[in-house]
C-alpha cells in the first residue's frame, strides 16, 4: 500500500465520520469524542510508520546502553559456565509489561541457545509459565537447537509475591547465576532480588515500567531500561521493521503531545485572560 | 587521614549482618523508650483533613479498603484515624473493599473504633458492604447502580432492609470518598472510574511507595490531599487529636531514617576512597 | 494449525477491538461487556489458572518427594501447607453460623485463623525483611556513579529527612553550613587550587555566620534551606514533572504495544 | 483469650522469627517457613479465587437461584451437582444477585481448557485462554492508560499562569515559578524518551535536563519507599512485642530463646567442617 493510497483511505474515513457526526452520530457516545479522535489519530500514526518500515525504509534509533549489555551479560555467563537467571516480573499476561517481558525473554533465549548457556526462568503465574515456555521453545527451535530445550527451563514457583521472591532468592544462592535479568512488572520484591543478585556478584539488567521500583533498579543494578525504553526493547532486539516503525510512530506521537501541551497552556492563558470563552480544561476532561 | 580512610574501608568489608543488627536496634529501642518528637502536619495531610472536616455533619461518606496484611502497618493507622474523625463529626460511613483481604482489615477497624470506642449501631451509623471481585469493574458498578452490585451487605442482610441505605443508589449520592489503598486496584481506579466521571470529591491514604504514582492527581486537584505512609497517619492522628499506632511508630521511623542516610553517606565515602586508591595504583 | 494459531490471533483481534472501541458504542450489551463482563471473564480465567498453578506446584514438589531429591523434606512442608489451606478453604469451616463462600472473608472461621496467624505473619514479615535489605543496600549498593545518581540520592535523602519529625529539628543554618562545605569540595575538584578553595569556604562560612547573628538564628528561616519546606517543594514540583513525563511515556508504550497485538503484528504470546 | 488465639500467636511468632532468621543465614527454620509459605499461599489464593470468582460469578450466572425450576433439564444437571457437593451448589440454585447468562459457558470452557493443558499433549489448549487475556488487556488497558496517563496528564500540564491570587514566587503552594518548573520538567522528561534522534547539541541539553528531572522524581519515590519499608518493620516488631505479653504466655521470648539455642548449637557443631562462612558475608 503506497503512501498515496494511505492518505486517500485516511481522508475518506475522516469525511465519512464527519458526515456521520453531522447526522447526529446515532449509537455513538458523543462525550468521548476526544478519546476517539486520540485513539484513531495515534493508531493511524503508528500504522503509517509501521507501513513505511515494512516497505524497507530504515530508521535511526539511538543506542540504549542497557540493551547492548544484555548480549555481554549472556556472553559472560557462558565464559564462567554459569546459568542466566531471567525473571519476567510477578504479574500476569493481562499486564502489558509482562507480555513485553516474555518477548524480551524470547530474544534472550535465542542468545542462550546460540551460546549453549543454561537458562533458568522462575515464574509466578501459570499463564505466564505457558506463554514463556512457548516463547523459549520457539527461540530454541529457531536457533536450530531444539535438543537443548526442556520444559523445566520455565518453572512455576507460586502466585504470592513474597513466596516467589523467597523462592528466587533460594535459586540465586544455590545456582549463583552470572547474569540476572529482571524484565516485567515488579512491586516491592524488586529490591530483595536486586540485593541478593548484588551479593552474589552477578551482572544485573532490569527493565520495567513500574514507577515505584525504577529507583531501586537504577541504584542497585548495572543497567536499567526506564519505562518506555523497556517497551522499545523488543524493537531494538528483533530489528523487525514493523516494531522499529512502531517506535518511530511513538516518537511522532510524543512530539504531537508536546505541541498539544504547549497549545493547551496558551489556550488556558487566553481563557484566564478572558480573550476566549472556550475552556480547554473541560474539553480534556473525559467521562 | 590515612588511618581514617583505612578504618572506613575496613567497615566496608564488614559482614552485612552488623547492619541488620543496627537497624533492628534502631527500630526496637524507640518502641520501648519513646522520645516523643513533636509531629508537624505537612501540607498534603492538612488538605485531606480540611476536605473531610468541612463536610457538614451527618453527610454520607464512602470509605474503601484496598490493602492487605503485608501493608497493614502503614494503612491501618490511617483508617483508624479517619474513622475516628468521621464518627466524631457524626457522618454516616459506608465501607466497601476492592481487595478480598481488605474485608478482614475493615472488620477489625469497625470492631475497635465503631463498636468499642464510639459504640455506634450497625446499619444506622455505619455499614460494611464488603468485598466484591472485579477490580475496576466494581467501581464502575458502584457508579452506575450500587444496589445491583451490593444486593446484600457483608453480613448477609438485604440492602433494602438497611436503614442508612435510604436514598443511596449510585456513587453520586455520596458526599465524599476516602480510599485507603496499597496498589492495584486502588486510588488510581477510584480517580479514573469513580471521582472523575461523577465529580464526587475524593481523598486517599496510600503506602509510601505508591505516593509518586498518585501525586500528579493530587497536584492537579483530582484528589484532595493525600496521607503518605505511616508519617501521614501520625500527622492525621495529631490533627484529630487522638494519638494511635502511627504516632507511637514515629520516633522509630525518624531515628531509622537518620541511620539509613548515614549509611548512604558512609557507603559512598568508602566508594570514593576505593576509587581514589585504584586511580593511584 | 488453524486451532493452534489462527483462532488465538482472531480472539486477540476481536476481543481487542471490542474492548477498545466498545467504549464508544451506545449499544447496551456491548456497553455491559466492556464495563463489566470483559474483566469478569478475565477474573474467572485467572482463577482457573491459579488452580493450574497449584496443580503444577503439587506436581513439582510431589516429584521432589517421590524421587527423594535434595531438600525433599522441605517439600513435605510445602505440600502440608497447601493441604492445610485447602482444608480450611473447602472442607473444615470452623464455625456453623457462616455460610460456605462467605467463610473466606468473615470472622471466626478456620480460614480466618489461617489468614491471621499464618498467611499474615508470613507475608508481612517477608515485606519487613525489605527494611533490612534497604539498609544494607544503602550501604553497599546505592552508589553515586554519576551526576544523575547523585540527584537521585540527594532528593531521596531530603525527602526521607524532611517528612519525619526529626527533619523539623535540623535548622536551616546547619543546612547552609553543609552547603558551603559541599561548594568547597566542588570548587576544589574544579580548580584544584588550595588557595581558591580555602578562601571560598571561609567567605561562605563568614556570610552564613553574620546573617545568622543578625536574624537570631530562627530554626526555619530562610525557608529555602529548611528541610521540611525543601522536601515539600521537591515533592510538589520537580517530582510531579518527572512523574508526569514517565506516566505519559508508559501510557504511550502500553497503547502502542496494545495496538500491535490487536493488529496481529505482535504474536509472541503464542510463541511467534 | 481462647486457646485458638494463643496457639495462633505461637504459630505466628514462630513463622515470623523463622523468616527473620534468613538474615542470619539460609537455615532450616527459614527453609521450613519458606516452603510453608509457598504451600499456604498457593492454597490461600486457590480457595479465595474459587469462592470469590468461580462459585459466585461463574456458577452463580449459570444456575442462578432467581430462575430456578426443578424440572428443566439444565437445573437437573444442577441438582446432580448439588448431590455431589452441597457446599458449592446449595439447594435451589446459587443466590448471588445474578440472572442467567449462558454466555458465561465461554469463559468456563476456556478455563477448563486451561486446566486440561496440564498434560503436555494438550498444552496448546492454554493458548485460547492466553489469547483472551492478552486481547482484553490490549483493549481495556490501552483505553484506561490513554485516558488517565496521557489525556489526564496533558490536562494536568495545562498550568495556570495568570489568575487572581497567583504569586510569582512562593515555595509552598501554587505559584508561577513552580508552574514553569513543572511545565519545563514535563517537556524535558518527555524529550528523554525520544528514540529516533541522537541526543546531541541543543536537543541533547534538553534531554539531559529531562533525565535530571526524572532522577529527582526517582529520588522522591526512593525516599518514600525506604519510609514504607521501615514502617512495615515497625509493624512486625509491634506485633512481636504484643505477643510477648503474659496473656500469650510470652510466646516471643520462649521461641526466640529456643531458636537462638538451636541455631547456636548448629553453628557450634559445624565449626569443625570448613563450610564457607555464610555466603551472605561476601
Amino acid at each position: 500500500m503506497k503512501d498515496k493510497q494511505f492518505w486517500i483511505i485516511g481522508a475518506a474515513i475522516t469525511v465519512a465520520f464527519l458526515i456521520f457526526w453531522m447526522l447526529g452520530h446515532p449509537g455513538f457516545n458523543g462525550e468521548r469524542i476526544v478519546m476517539f479522535v486520540a485513539i484513531v489519530g495515534m493508531a493511524g500514526t503508528l500504522i503509517y510508520y509501521i507501513r513505511i518500515a515494512k516497505r524497507g525504509d530504515s530508521f535511526f534509533l539511538r543506542t540504549i546502553p542497557g540493551l547492548k549489555a544484555v548480549e555481554e551479560a549472556v556472553g559472560r555467563s557462558t565464559e564462567m559456565g554459569k546459568p542466566v537467571l531471567y525473571v519476567p516480573g510477578i504479574m500476569d499476561m493481562d499486564q502489558v509489561e509482562t507480555v513485553a517481558g516474555v518477548i524480551v525473554l524470547g530474544h534472550v533465549a535465542r542468545m542462550t541457545a546460540r551460546y549453549e548457556t543454561s537458562l533458568n526462568v522462575p515464574v509466578s503465574r501459570a499463564i505466564v509459565m505457558k506463554a514463556a515456555r512457548e516463547s523459549v521453545r520457539e527461540a530454541y527451535t529457531l536457533e536450530g537447537r531444539p535438543d537443548l530445550f526442556h520444559e523445566d527451563i520455565v518453572h512455576y514457583l507460586t502466585d504470592d509475591q513474597f513466596a516467589y521472591a523467597a523462592g528466587v532468592n533460594g535459586i540465586m544462592n544455590r545456582e549463583k547465576p552470572a547474569a540476572c535479568l529482571y524484565m516485567g512488572k515488579f512491586y516491592a520484591e524488586s529490591l530483595i532480588l536486586a540485593e541478593t543478585g548484588n551479593s552474589i556478584g552477578a551482572i544485573q539488567i532490569a527493565g520495567t515500567a513500574s514507577q515505584a521500583q525504577i529507583p531501586f533498579f537504577v541504584t542497585a543494578c548495572d543497567y536499567t531500561l526506564i519505562g518506555e525504553e523497556f517497551f522499545a526493547a523488543s524493537a531494538y532486539l528483533s530489528q523487525k521493521p514493523e516494531l522499529m516503525g512502531g517506535v518511530k510512530g511513538q516518537d511522532m506521537i510524543k512530539a504531537g503531545i508536546t505541541i498539544v501541551i504547549i497549545l493547551s497552556v496558551i489556550l488556558r492563558l487566553f481563557h484566564d485572560l478572558g480573550w476566549i470563552g472556550w475552556d480547554v480544561l473541560n474539553f480534556l476532561t473525559v467521562q | 587521614m590515612k588511618k581514617i580512610a583505612d578504618f572506613i574501608l575496613k567497615i566496608g568489608e564488614m559482614d552485612r549482618r552488623w547492619i541488620f543488627i543496627i537497624i533492628a536496634l534502631v527500630v526496637l529501642l524507640p518502641l520501648f523508650f519513646p522520645i516523643g518528637l513533636p509531629i508537624r502536619p505537612t501540607d498534603s495531610t492538612q488538605t485531606a483533613y480540611d476536605a473531610m472536616d468541612d463536610l457538614e455533619h451527618g453527610s454520607k461518606v464512602l470509605m474503601s479498603f484496598e490493602y492487605g496484611p503485608s501493608t497493614k502497618p502503614e494503612i491501618h493507622p490511617m483508617t483508624y484515624a479517619v474513622l475516628r474523625h468521621l464518627f466524631k463529626n457524626k457522618h454516616k460511613v459506608y465501607i466497601t473493599c476492592l481487595w478480598p483481604d481488605g474485608q478482614f482489615m475493615a472488620e477489625e477497624a469497625i470492631e475497635e473504633i465503631a463498636e468499642q470506642e464510639f459504640n455506634l449501631t450497625y446499619g444506622k451509623d455505619y455499614v460494611l458492604l464488603g468485598f466484591r471481585p472485579g477490580n475496576e469493574a466494581v467501581v464502575k458498578g458502584i457508579v452506575s447502580n450500587i444496589r445491583k452490585l451490593y444486593s446484600t451487605d457483608a453480613r448477609g442482610t438485604l440492602t433494602d432492609k438497611i436503614p442508612m441505605m435510604e436514598g443511596i443508589n449510585k456513587l453520586a449520592d455520596f458526599d465524599f470518598i476516602f480510599t485507603a489503598s496499597a496498589g492495584y486496584p486502588g486510588t488510581v481506579e477510584w480517580v479514573q472510574y469513580g471521582a472523575d466521571p461523577t465529580g464526587v470529591p475524593m481523598s486517599t491514604g496510600v503506602t509510601s511507595i505508591q505516593v509518586n504514582e498518585v501525586m500528579p492527581y493530587v497536584q492537579s486537584g483530582q484528589v484532595k490531599g493525600i496521607l503518605a505512609g505511616m508519617p501521614g497517619a501520625a500527622e492525621y492522628e495529631k490533627l484529630v487529636g487522638i494519638p494511635g499506632i502511627g504516632t507511637s511508630g514515629m520516633d522509630a521511623q525518624s531515628v531509622a531514617h537518620v541511620v539509613i542516610v548515614l549509611f548512604i553517606i558512609f557507603g559512598n565515602v568508602a566508594f570514593f576512597i576505593e576509587r581514589q586508591r585504584q586511580k593511584k595504583y | 494449525m488453524i486451532l493452534k494459531r489462527h483462532i488465538p490471533i482472531l480472539i486477540v483481534t476481536v476481543i481487542g477491538l471490542l474492548t477498545l472501541f466498545g467504549w464508544f458504542i451506545e449499544q447496551p450489551t456491548i456497553q455491559a461487556f466492556v464495563d463489566d463482563d470483559a474483566t469478569q471473564w478475565y477474573d474467572i480465567l485467572a482463577s482457573f489458572a491459579i488452580i493450574l498453578g497449584a496443580m503444577n506446584l503439587l506436581k513439582m514438589q510431589g516429584r521432589k518427594v517421590i524421587k527423594q531429591q535434595e531438600g525433599w523434606g522441605y517439600s513435605l512442608f510445602a505440600i502440608g501447607g497447601f493441604i492445610f489451606s485447602i482444608l480450611a478453604g473447602f472442607v473444615i469451616k470452623g464455625s456453623e453460623s457462616v455460610a460456605w463462600g462467605t467463610h473466606v472473608t468473615s470472622k471466626g472461621t478456620l480460614f480466618k485463623w489461617m489468614f491471621e496467624f499464618m498467611f499474615t505473619p508470613l507475608s508481612a514479615t517477608m515485606f519487613a525483611l525489605l527494611a533490612f535489605f534497604v539498609a544494607s543496600a544503602s550501604y553497599r549498593a546505592f552508589r553515586i556513579r554519576n551526576f544523575e545518581a547523585t540527584l537521585l540520592l540527594v532528593a531521596g535523602i531530603i525527602i526521607m529527612l524532611g517528612r519525619v519529625p526529626i527533619g523539623s529539628y535540623i535548622s536551616s543554618w546547619f543546612v547552609m553550613y553543609i552547603l558551603v562545605l559541599l561548594i568547597g569540595i566542588a570548587v576544589n575538584v574544579k580548580f584544584g587550587n588550595k588557595m581558591i578553595t580555602f578562601s571560598s569556604v571561609l567567605t561562605g562560612l563568614l556570610i552564613v555566620t553574620v546573617a545568622g547573628m543578625l536574624t537570631g538564628w530562627p530554626i526555619d528561616q530562610p525557608g529555602i534551606f529548611y528541610l521540611p519546606i525543601i522536601q515539600e517543594w521537591i515533592y510538589y514540583n520537580p517530582n510531579v514533572a518527572g512523574a508526569r513525563a514517565i506516566m505519559i511515556g508508559i501510557g504511550l508504550g502500553i497503547f502502542a504495544t496494545s495496538i500491535r497485538y490487536i493488529l496481529g503484528i505482535e504474536k509472541s504470546y503464542i510463541g511467534e | 483469650m481462647t486457646f485458638g488465639t494463643i496457639l495462633g500467636a505461637w504459630v505466628a511468632v514462630f513463622l515470623t522469627l523463622a523468616i527473620f532468621s534468613y538474615l542470619y543465614k539460609d537455615n532450616p527454620f527459614y527453609k521450613i517457613a519458606e516452603h510453608v509459605f509457598v504451600g499456604i499461599s498457593a492454597g490461600y489464593w486457590a480457595s479465595m479465587f474459587f469462592w470469590t470468582q468461580i462459585q459466585p460469578n461463574l456458577f452463580g450466572r449459570l444456575w442462578p437461584a432467581s430462575e430456578y425450576n426443578a424440572d428443566s433439564f439444565w437445573y437437573k444437571i444442577y441438582n446432580g451437582l448439588h448431590v455431589l457437593t452441597s457446599a458449592v451448589f446449595p439447594e435451589g440454585g446459587i443466590d448471588k444477585g445474578h440472572d442467567m447468562h449462558l454466555i458465561y459457558l465461554i469463559p468456563f470452557a476456556l478455563g477448563v481448557m486451561m486446566l486440561l493443558s496440564v498434560s503436555s499433549k494438550l498444552s496448546w489448549f492454554a493458548r485460547w485462554g492466553i489469547a483472551y487475556t492478552v486481547g482484553m488487556a490490549a483493549g481495556l488497558r490501552a483505553y484506561g492508560f490513554l485516558n488517565s496517563n496521557v489525556i489526564g496528564q496533558i490536562k494536568g500540564s495545562a498550568m495556570q499562569f495568570v489568575g487572581g491570587d497567583l504569586p510569582f514566587f512562593a515555595l509552598i503552594g501554587n505559584s508561577i515559578f513552580n508552574n514553569i518548573v513543572i511545565l519545563v520538567g514535563t517537556i524535558a522528561g518527555l524529550a528523554y524518551f525520544y528514540f529516533s534522534k541522537e541526543h546531541k547539541g541543543a536537543f541533547g541539553k534538553l534531554t539531559k535536563l529531562g533525565i535530571y528531572f526524572l532522577m529527582i522524581s526517582f529520588g522522591a519515590s526512593f525516599g518514600f519507599a525506604v519510609m514504607g519499608r521501615i514502617s512495615l518493620l515497625i509493624g512486625r516488631f509491634v506485633d512481636l512485642i504484643d505477643y510477648s505479653k503474659p496473656q500469650y504466655n510470652h510466646a516471643t521470648i520462649w521461641i526466640l530463646i529456643a531458636m537462638i539455642v538451636l541455631l547456636g548449637y548448629n553453628a557450634f557443631k559445624d565449626r569443625g567442617k570448613n563450610t564457607p562462612v555464610s555466603e551472605d558475608a561476601a
